[in-house]
């Protein structure tokens, strides 16, 4: 199976096409393999459709037509049982975090060794050394309402790789701290990316992908099409 | 681990904890008390029932009707003729001549101490038992018994018997509906509060989902709630349908005794109650079960 | 206008729109059957009450017991005597020998056709009607009347009436008990969904908060969703309880008129039924109020 | 009392300190005012407290001390009906959008004019407008659970500035959206600033900042202070 995946790659879309019910296509005839072991920015503007690429990479989306074919099977063949375990093995950080209000920190990073039955107390050192190395170590037992925006997206990366996955989905994982946090955290997967994981990041900061220079999945389309008005519309004011 | 596990969907913040339970104990209530309603009635119909089934009454009357030929003899010869004649009868098991006593218990109410007086000229009753399997027919034996003694008339009771088993009935009916009633109403609302559950959960159910949790995992935590939940309910319930049941029967036997028919219950019976808190256990966790798997097979 | 505001807080598509309804209405229906009982039951007794209540019954034996002295006068003479002595009596409004058919018909389940040959020497029964107010004292008007014909006996159902009211209080109590529990449980059901809803829309809540939205205007949005529900549930069971009540009071009519006594009601009785879906209705709209207007006030 | 603004300031912030509960405290001895008109950036690493900061500007907190008037108000006088009315004229872009999922972008949009009871049908076209300005035309009748998370983003800032607010507070504005989307944003809040809007700005894109060049509240504190770990902690894989 190994070969398999080496010579397709880990993640391989034929022809995709996407669209949410009715509605004019999101993405259209996409074609491209990932490598086992790369690290790809997935780059587009606003609208344009890189969270619904990684919905479809990590099953929460169907294609409308094509093919997708993860760790060398293809997706469509997949039974939900399949499907839960091949999760498993997908890291994501969503682009609205999705943590647990009423887990902690901790259990909500340590939640992904839970549900797939490797967590052992041995793990929660683990746990805290990784919440601390992304600045959260004063904040284990913080529930995410008592987090700031930027704190609650930390933990969501946190989440996303304690587990070592073999596929890191990332969707605009810095759009909530400032730079330097950011590159920090880009570091982060760049060394689990060095350990074999393969990681795709969504994103419109362009300073860290200047900065780091992978390769890019660029997205046309999307809702840039729309002619600038010169001023802004601005009401009267209410008050006076 | 388990009580970590539970915790995955905070159920137990949820409203649904403080109220579900009392929703399930009325429910559990008002079907406790309609099913020992149930019993109880059939009891009595059952009393009622065996009581009289096998049994005639055969009146002989005081002297002949004028029309009749016999007016020669005396009542003791006219029930000795009935009597022989019932005896000959295939089928009659037993015919057994009510004494004077029993007599004057039975028109007490009507005629008061004037009935124990021995000169009252009234009919003869005998008390017949039939073998149930091989009871005479009424009419032929009607006719035969007119022949032994002109004006004898047979009573089978079952017009007042199928009056009252008519009641009995459909107080069981009404019963058995409200039963099925308070059923339905705690399925329905332990499927609202399972969907209920899974709109307030829904962001936790995806993530679930999302990070590889199967659905059984998921769908434990909602049934252990609702098991849990309808546990306390049903047997708050129980215990307060039970403890109604108790002062019921102890004001039956003390004050009402001469007016409400037997009303207790026997202690199979009462065990049988147990089986409403259960049913609703059982019914609380496998709707919670079935609602949370069906909403799950819509993700994909 | 009023639609648009109406969507503000989505209530309509909550599995509270579908289920509310039927919970109301399966409440209103025990509670209006429970109540249409209580009715019922006291009407009885009342009939009970009014049809006994200055009403005396007289025997007079056929024959005067051996230890009393006047031996020699026929029973029409010891009537006679009995029923003058009545008559004097203040407070009586009429005393009337019940007729030779009338004692048949009472005495015809007991005695069977015998009971209507002449030759059968019952007591004779007065049937007297007293003023209320002025009833004559049970004990002197015995006592006098046994001076007039001795072994006369007087009976004023006091007995048989008392067991009865007894009955039928306890059946009334068992019914507002019940119209009580499911009012509490409705109370407890509105209570529950409105805290439901208020967790399930906390974010459109908030939001309308931070807008700047009133306190009236965010409340008067669970408020109409729970006055809807609730009409709507509370109709349905209010219809669902008249037809039962409609089918059981024509079968009373129809089958069991001989055993069970009146149990129909009167149309201002019907009308009154009306009140439970609307204090239903009023209970989950106040409720809803309280709710929703207790956890704004927790915010800032 | 429009002179009273003017002397103490659209919002004044006299020695507040604000911390949740028995925490540490987020903000300490905060002493500023902001005249009407101005235009700020407040500046911080994520978890200094900006968010705090402009939660207790829309009334949303309390501060444990100190004191705080808005519109030359106190707002500890303030009555629940006054600071309904009060809110009406506060425009906010919330961090996490707080979008109502069940109406469409235009009802979004329009909800600040219906709940003050100012909406007419006239407007509608106005709400169109302002959509088509920020690059939704397309998108009027989207529910925002359908939208991409910067479409969403844009949605929210419409609803802040739909009703010419006297004054604006924006948490973290561009985090979903591309530099070139960002600054058009800016620009309609620039524009509403020229006519009279305050406008404050939490934002961690010092891009932006350095281009428009506006006063800053710089916060310091938060979570910054804790020490870099040399390697990020990464457990085993789970396959292979
Ligand atoms: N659930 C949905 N139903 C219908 N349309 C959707 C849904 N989710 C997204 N869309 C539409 O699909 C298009 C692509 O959305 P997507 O979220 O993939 O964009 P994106 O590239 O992630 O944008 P952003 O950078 O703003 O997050 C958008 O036009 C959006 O309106
Ligand atoms: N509801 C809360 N209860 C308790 N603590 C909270 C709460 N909200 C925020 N905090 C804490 O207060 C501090 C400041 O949070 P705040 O959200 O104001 O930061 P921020 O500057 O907006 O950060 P970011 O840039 O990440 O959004 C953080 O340490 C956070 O953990
Ligand atoms: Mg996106
Ligand atoms: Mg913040």
């Amino acid at each position: 199976m190994r070969s398999r995946v080496e010579e397709s790659g880990l993640v391989r879309f034929d022809q995709v096409s996407f669209n949410y019910g009715p509605n004019a296509p999101v993405l259209r005839d996409v074609t491209f393999h990932l490598p086992p072991g790369s690290f790809h920015f997935v780059l587009g503007a606003s609208g344009a459709g890189k969270s619904s690429l990684l919905q479809l990479m990590y099953l929460w989306q169907k294609p409308t037509s094509g093919r997708i074919s993860l760790f060398g099977r293809d997706v469509a063949q997949l039974t939900r049982a399949d499907k839960a375990l091949m999760r498993r093995r997908i890291g994501v950080v969503f682009q609205d975090f999705r943590l647990l209000d009423h887990l902690s920190a901790r259990e909500n990073v340590a939640l992904p060794l839970r549900v797939a039955g490797r967590y052992t107390s041995g793990l929660d050192e683990h746990v805290r050394e990784l919440l601390a190395w992304v600045g959260l170590g004063d904040y284990l037992d913080a529930l995410p309402p008592t987090l700031s925006g930027g704190q609650q997206q930390r933990v969501a990366i946190a989440r996303a790789v304690i587990a070592r996955p073999s596929l890191l989905l990332a969707d605009e994982p810095t759009g909530n701290v400032d730079d330097r946090i950011a590159l920090r955290l880009l570091y982060l997967f760049e060394e689990l990316n060095k350990m074999g994981t393969t990681v795709v990041i969504a994103t419109h900061n362009e300073n860290l992908i200047e900065r780091l220079g992978h390769p890019t999945i660029r997205l046309t389309g999307g809702d840039s099409r729309h002619p600038a008005i010169a001023h802004p519309p601005v009401l009267p004011a209410a008050d006076a | 681990m388990i009580l970590a596990r539970q915790r995955d969907v905070p159920l137990d913040k949820d409203a649904s904890a403080r109220f579900l339970p009392w929703l399930i104990a009325f429910m559990v209530y008002l079907a406790t008390l309609a099913l020992a309603a149930a019993i109880a009635v059939s009891n009595v119909a059952q009393a009622w029932d065996s009581g009289l089934a096998g049994k005639l009454t055969v009146q002989v009357p005081p002297s002949p009707p004028p029309s009749a030929g016999d007016s020669g003899r005396g009542q003791t010869a006219r029930v000795d003729a009935v009597l022989d004649a019932l005896r000959e009868t295939p089928g009659v098991r037993s015919a057994e001549q009510l004494s004077q006593q029993e007599m004057a218990r039975l028109l007490e109410p009507w005629l008061g101490a004037a009935a124990g007086s021995a000169d009252l000229p009234l009919p003869a009753l005998i008390a017949v038992e039939v073998v149930p399997a091989r009871a005479p027919e009424l009419a032929s034996l009607q006719r035969r018994l007119d022949r032994a003694a002109a004006g004898t008339r047979v009573d089978d009771h079952q017009r007042t018997l199928g009056r009252l088993l008519e009641v009995a009935r459909t107080l069981q009916l009404l019963a058995v509906l409200v039963v099925a009633l308070v059923g339905a109403a705690a399925v329905v609302t332990v499927v609202f509060v399972t969907r209920t559950g899974l709109s307030i959960h829904r962001n936790v159910i995806e993530l679930l989902h999302l990070i590889g949790a199967q659905d059984a995992y998921v769908a434990r935590q909602f049934q252990r709630h609702a098991l849990r939940l309808g546990l306390t309910g049903g047997l708050i319930g129980l215990a307060l349908g039970a403890a109604t049941l108790w002062a019921l029967a102890r004001w039956v036997g003390q004050e009402a005794g001469a007016v409400v028919p037997e009303l207790t219950l026997s202690q199979p019976q009462w065990l049988s109650l147990l089986a409403v808190p259960l049913a609703a256990t059982l019914v609380a966790m496998l709707t919670a079960r079935i609602t949370v798997l069906r909403t799950l097979a819509r993700l994909s």
